[in-house]
């Protein structure tokens, strides 16, 4: 790695001051499993890093006014382990256990792998399906934003480089949503998401409404196939009308061709995992 | 009176040498290992007869204390960390290498180039391999210049500033392209196929007339990796007799000890290598690779000197396992039996030989299976292509061809609606057997592993 | 649709090199209280190879393995050795070192002899104790031997001796001869979950009976063929280097060159055939090679038992069997006669 | 340079290295303890798996800086001058590593896995190796090693895996 210096503040306004004075040349560290790989590679020194892992206002899982907030800082083990998860939105459980093996999740935050914002990101689909906001704090304050509009492209966020993720909030109206979240690799343990996707809905009077189609890795950024949802939307859930969204959502998706997998094959996971997470996210609202 | 210049020069080279001493910042005083006083030494090793014991491995307790000293765990004072340029292109005239700028990089003690190699060329069965690329580049993976430094990231970071000018040159990456005759040959040689085989037996024309039926496929298999857990290590340490003491992760030193004494020149008894445990080989750590290089580099600079292969030079340097592009054509009588077997094995050979003439071997010899075939004909043939060496790799062609003659025996067993296991036991070698080399074939069990096997998997009741 | 299905891989494989010479060479000194060092120029790689030499020349000795010690990989000390390649250290460098301490052993012999009153070649070793053949009762310990032999007759017991496999050179038009000493012998079985929609393929359960002669040390043959059965399964389905057009590896890492996890692994059932082939150490061949060689053939014929596709080309990655399936329906929907 | 404190293996350690000096390097190169291994250094293959209070990480994906003032556990504090750790014990019983290389890891994570976990099964325990890989073993003996050293040391049961269907 090439040298860099080191900045380790003790609190959230000390964070935002030590990125005001050193931007642009200054990054911030967290739990490191993605940005400490990409850091071995470059040539040249990033400048300053500001390393986070210890604030302890990022941290933290609470329910508020608002919905589920979950601090920007809390790791994928933790999101896996806490009670108010898997009662109120247990899909992430699944999404979480499939980030990298124990030893990236151990280390690696959610708000890690929002920010990095890679295409193949686990935390993504879920938290779109369910409509989360993310709260970032910047020298002129704090500010709210959608998943859609916090991802930019490919490892670019809107999140500027003085600002700070500080916490994703889960509205309180989408807590105890039906959701289901699925992932496709090229093995079993570790693996890179060839397709991931979120689905959720709330199931009235037998129609199906609010319905969320989330999809991963199959465009620059995590998206919404609305055009799927549409199909959906205050019908009756029927294996067909679920097969027809599948086939919609693959029109909404633009996935890459490459060595991991073929533009082809990525849409027919991309057919599956909407028809996979729906049916089981209808079975879930039973 | 003073000269300020001169001062400050000797300053800042004072300065320079205490950031070097400091950077080496080597572990000086070992740290108090935890580990148990005494432990009970496993019944089944104190056992006599030792034949037959389930006798725990006394490494396997040095592992599992983290006591193993691999290579990368052994540090020596002054020893300086070797990295290798890799070239990036696959088929290129080497024009010129330029490692001025990297000399002058912080940290750098040496640089070496292939030129410098007294011999340099190396190869199991032919010396057709450079260490380090002076000439031609003939894959992407082939090394081109190596740094010795005092920190690895400063030998890295020394790499970058290497400048080679390349003319290039068409690759060649599918070998049935390589082996036409207007294909560009790699190797200066009239033909890019550089090892055939041949195994005739019986009569094939014969047998495929006695056949009943014929079934032909064309079966490929794919480039794999060894992937050690461990990467390739060494370390050099060149003393003031002339003589070279090599810590390496090599598999097989007497011959590796060979090999280095011809490229560096040098009588065999100057050389010493000590493997120290290995982790992992499968095949992969049978050539020597970096250890002529580190030598010079030790030789140059006087110091230790270490070289781990980061896992990106493990991959793209080191040798693979062969793909394969095989034809099989197979008679047999209406019962299964098989009485013919026509072969063709292309075997993409990579850039250089490596154990391509052991693999192909070995491959032409099993492809028949472990089968009674009477009439068989295999042709075989390993072709250079500007890929990453092929080398040896747990198997040597056995894998490739048990997949396409496994797969091609449920073909056929499936069109004449006879049992997998069923047609395996008909056709398998018993005890005095003829080889496809007309050897007789003795402690012959292939039936024995079949029953075994089936019936711990419960073939028979099996039910999907 | 999950479709499961069971297939067979079947092999054989030689034991050392190919028609070349390959020899070991081994020194054994037995040390003044029985013990010995064993000296091989063999590399251990992770196989275990030093503990089932140890356990040959313990045999030989008729000590227990842990009056062995082995010295090995240094080309300084040690007496040459191809090397740990071609599943040959048992079987080549185990001859070597059986020969080696048979030498050493008769040293002993001749100096028990006397001390027990009989002929060298009526004696034994077993049990750490130099015995007379069908009369146990008299008997040295082979501590009390080896200290006579070396400082009262001074004949240090140090036994050197080496072992090439012998073989035929091959006809280089048709290749006939005898390459190889011997062979070994195996049988893989594959159990198999498909998915159709997919192409995922799940190898749930594998079977596995290996020839390898007498297993020296069965639980490290075990090993052996645990560890080949995940090389080969990731040959069978997930490995692979890929290039770019350039001639670049596109895959030069582990993130995304797809080596099997231990999620990855089926179940594993292990058998030793039972064998003894009579120019092996004490009827021992090999094992190290053979467990990857038909994995792959198991899951590939398991694939083709599950959905009927036949895969030709390595590795069955989902999105090839997938195609496969996708292409035999069709050529299925092709089939059916044209209505009328 | 920054200083770093860190408890290694009970015991406080002091080293001012660069910042960008990772945990691994630090353990490695500064404190000598070679147990952690470097295999890919970029967090795919576990070999250099510690456990920083109490959790498994990859050492190299961590900066020394981000371990201050914490505790480390490496292979090397595993046993005690006393005591021969039961998972070591258990990976030697039953010949559980082979080369050896990712034996230091693999234990690691074995010790954080039997650490938190009350019940344990099968696939969990394959789930909690993913982390770390193998070429040698096939993971099964590796499996059969934690099954070994989680009964000895909890006394409860890892029930068998499924009987086969025939």
């Amino acid at each position: 790695m090439q040298p860099f210096d080191f900045i380790q503040p003790d609190t959230i306004d000390g964070t935002i001051t030590a990125l005001s004075n050193h931007t642009p040349n200054v990054r911030i560290l967290n739990g490191g499993t993605d940005y400490l790989v990409e850091l071995k590679h470059v040539h040249q020194s990033p400048g300053v890093i500001v390393d986070i892992s210890r604030l302890t206002g990022i941290k933290g899982i609470s329910l508020i006014d608002e919905g589920l907030r979950i601090g920007s800082g809390v790791t994928h083990t933790e999101i896996m382990s806490n009670p108010m998860v898997k009662e109120h939105v247990p899909a992430m459980i699944d999404a979480a256990h499939v980030v990298g093996a124990v030893q990236t999740r151990n280390l690696g935050t959610i708000g890690g792998n929002l920010v990095t914002c890679v295409p193949s990101m686990d935390s993504g689909p879920t938290l779109m399906a369910l409509d989360a906001q993310v709260t970032i704090l910047g020298p002129n304050g704090k500010r709210q934003s959608s998943l859609q509009d916090f991802f930019v492209g490919p490892r670019k966020t809107s999140l500027n480089i003085d600002e700070l993720l500080l916490d994703i909030i889960i509205p309180k109206e989408n807590l105890g949503k039906p959701a289901k979240f699925i992932k496709f690799g090229l093995r079993k343990g570790q693996a890179l998401a060839l397709v991931n996707a979120a689905s959720a809905l709330w199931l009235r009077d037998g129609k199906c409404t609010d319905v969320r189609i989330a999809l991963g890795a199959v465009a620059p950024v995590v998206i919404r196939a609305k055009k799927a949802e549409s199909v959906l939307e205050g019908n009756k859930l029927t294996d067909n009308l679920i097969d027809e969204a599948a086939k919609v959502a693959i029109r909404e998706a633009k996935p890459i061709d490459d060595f991991r997998a073929s533009k082809e094959y990525r849409n027919d996971l991309i057919e599956i995992a909407v028809r996979r997470t729906l049916k089981s996210a209808m079975l879930n609202s039973k | 009176m003073v000269d300020e210049t001169k001062l400050a020069e000797k300053q800042e080279t004072v300065e320079t040498l205490r950031k070097v001493d400091d950077d080496l910042r080597l572990p000086s005083v070992p740290e108090r290992n935890f580990f148990p006083k005494e432990i009970d030494i496993a019944p089944a090793r104190l056992q006599t007869p030792a034949i037959g014991q389930r006798a725990t491995r006394p490494d396997g307790r040095l592992h599992g204390l983290g006591q193993t000293k691999y290579i990368d765990d052994m540090f020596f004072p002054g020893m300086l960390h070797a990295k290798i340029k890799r070239a990036g292109v696959a088929h290129a005239k080497i024009k010129s290498i330029d490692v001025s700028e990297a000399q002058k990089m912080p940290g750098v003690q040496a640089t070496l180039i292939g030129s410098e190699i007294p011999v340099n060329s190396f190869g199991p069965s032919l010396q057709d391999q450079p260490l380090l690329a002076d000439q031609v580049v003939r894959h992407a993976g082939d090394g081109i210049a190596a740094v010795a430094a005092v920190t690895e990231q400063q030998a890295l970071d020394a790499l970058e500033k290497i400048k080679v000018v390349y003319e290039e040159l068409p690759p060649v990456f599918d070998p049935i392209e390589a082996m036409s005759e207007d294909a560009i040959k790699i190797h200066n040689n009239d033909s890019n196929i550089y090892a055939s085989k041949t195994i005739i037996k019986g009569d094939i024309e014969q047998g495929f007339k006695d056949s009943d039926y014929i079934f032909e496929r064309r079966f490929t298999t794919q480039m794999v990796e060894h992937v050690p857990m461990e990467p390739h290590a060494s370390i050099a340490e060149w003393d003031a007799n002339g003589r070279v003491t090599l810590h390496s992760s090599l598999g097989r030193i007497t011959l590796g000890r060979a090999d280095i004494a011809r490229t560096l020149e040098m009588p065999i008894n100057r050389i010493r290598i000590i493997a120290t445990v290995v982790g992992g080989n499968f095949g992969g750590k049978n050539e020597i690779t970096t250890e002529p290089i580190i030598s010079l580099l030790s030789k140059k600079t006087g110091r230790p000197v270490k070289c781990v292969f980061t896992r990106e030079d493990e991959f793209i340097s080191s040798t693979t396992r062969h793909p394969f592009i095989m034809d099989y054509k197979t008679g047999v009588s209406k019962e299964g039996k098989i009485l013919a077997r026509k072969v063709r094995i292309v075997c993409d050979g990579g850039a250089y030989c490596s154990w391509t003439e052991t693999t192909l071997g070995k491959a032409s010899i099993l492809s028949a299976g472990p089968y009674n075939v009477e009439n068989l004909h295999v042709d075989a043939y390993a072709v250079y292509t500007t890929k990453t060496v092929t080398g040896a790799m747990r198997g040597f062609g056995a894998p490739q061809v048990c997949f396409a003659y496994e797969s091609h025996m449920d073909d056929i067993a499936a069109e004449l609606g006879i049992e997998p296991l069923e047609i395996r036991l008909m056709n398998a070698f018993n005890e005095g057997s003829s080889s496809p080399t007309g050897q007789v074939l003795e402690s012959v069990v292939v039936s024995d592993s079949l029953i075994m096997a089936t019936e711990r998997f419960g073939w028979k009741e099996w039910q999907k | 649709m999950i479709h499961r299905g069971k297939g067979i891989g079947c092999m054989w494989y030689p034991i050392g090199f190919t028609a070349a010479a390959n020899p070991s060479a081994a020194t054994i000194k037995v040390n003044e209280d029985g013990t010995a060092t064993l000296l091989t120029g063999t590399v251990e790689t992770g196989q275990g190879s030093l503990t089932v030499l140890a356990q040959i020349a313990a045999e030989e000795l008729g000590v227990s393995t842990d009056d062995i010690h082995v010295v090995s990989a240094d080309t300084d000390a040690t007496p040459m050795d191809t090397g740990a390649i071609a599943s040959r250290t048992t079987y080549v460098t185990g001859n070597a070192i059986k020969l080696a301490a048979e030498h050493a052993k008769q040293i002993l012999f001749e100096v028990a002899a006397p001390m027990l009153g009989v002929q060298p070649n009526q004696l034994e070793a077993i049990d750490r104790k130099i015995q007379v053949q069908y009369f146990p009762q008299r008997s040295l310990p082979i501590a009390d031997v080896a200290l006579q032999a070396q400082f009262v007759m001074g004949r240090p017991p140090i036994g050197s001796a080496s072992y090439n496999p012998p073989t035929v050179g091959m006809d280089p038009e048709t290749g006939q001869g005898k390459p190889f000493s011997t062979y070994v012998y195996a049988t893989q079985c594959a159990e198999v979950e498909v998915d159709d929609e997919t192409g995922e393929v799940d190898v749930l359960y594998m079977s596995a009976a290996h020839d390898c002669g007498t297993a020296i040390n069965p639980m490290l043959v075990e090993g052996q063929i645990e560890g080949g059965i995940s090389m080969g399964l990731g040959f069978a389905l997930q490995e692979e280097m890929l290039f770019n057009d350039l001639g670049q590896q596109l895959n030069p890492n582990l993130t995304n060159y797809i080596m099997p996890t231990s999620l990855d692994m089926p179940e594993i059932d292990v058998d030793i055939v039972e064998n003894f082939d009579p120019t092996g150490p004490f009827g021992a061949k090999g094992v190290g090679e053979p467990t990857a060689v038909p994995t792959a053939a198991a899951i590939c014929n398991a694939i083709f038992d599950a959905v009927g596709v036949r895969i030709t080309s390595l590795p069955a990655t989902a999105e090839k069997v997938l195609m496969a399936i996708k292409d035999k329906r069709l050529s299925n929907q092709r089939a059916l006669p044209a209505a009328e | 340079m920054t200083d770093i404190t860190l408890n290694v293996n009970g015991e406080v350690k002091t080293a001012s290295v660069p910042p960008e000096t990772t945990l691994l390097k630090m353990l490695r190169e500064d404190l000598n303890f070679t147990g952690a291994k470097i295999g890919c250094d970029v967090g795919d293959c576990g070999a250099c798996t510690v456990l920083v209070d109490g959790l498994a990480v990859n050492a190299c994906l961590m900066l020394a800086a981000q371990a201050n003032g914490k505790e480390v556990l490496t292979i090397e504090g595993l046993s005690t001058l006393d005591k021969y750790h039961p998972i070591q014990k258990a990976f030697e019983d039953v010949a559980a590593l082979q080369c050896g290389f990712c034996g230091p890891g693999m234990i690691m994570a074995t010790k954080a896995l039997i650490d938190q976990e009350q019940e344990l099964t099968r696939d969990q325990i394959k789930d909690a190796l993913s982390g770390n890989l193998c070429r040698c073993t096939g993971y099964t003996k590796i499996i059969d090693g934690v099954i070994d050293a989680y009964e000895k040391i909890t006394g409860r049961k890892v029930p068998a895996r499924n009987p086969r269907a025939a």
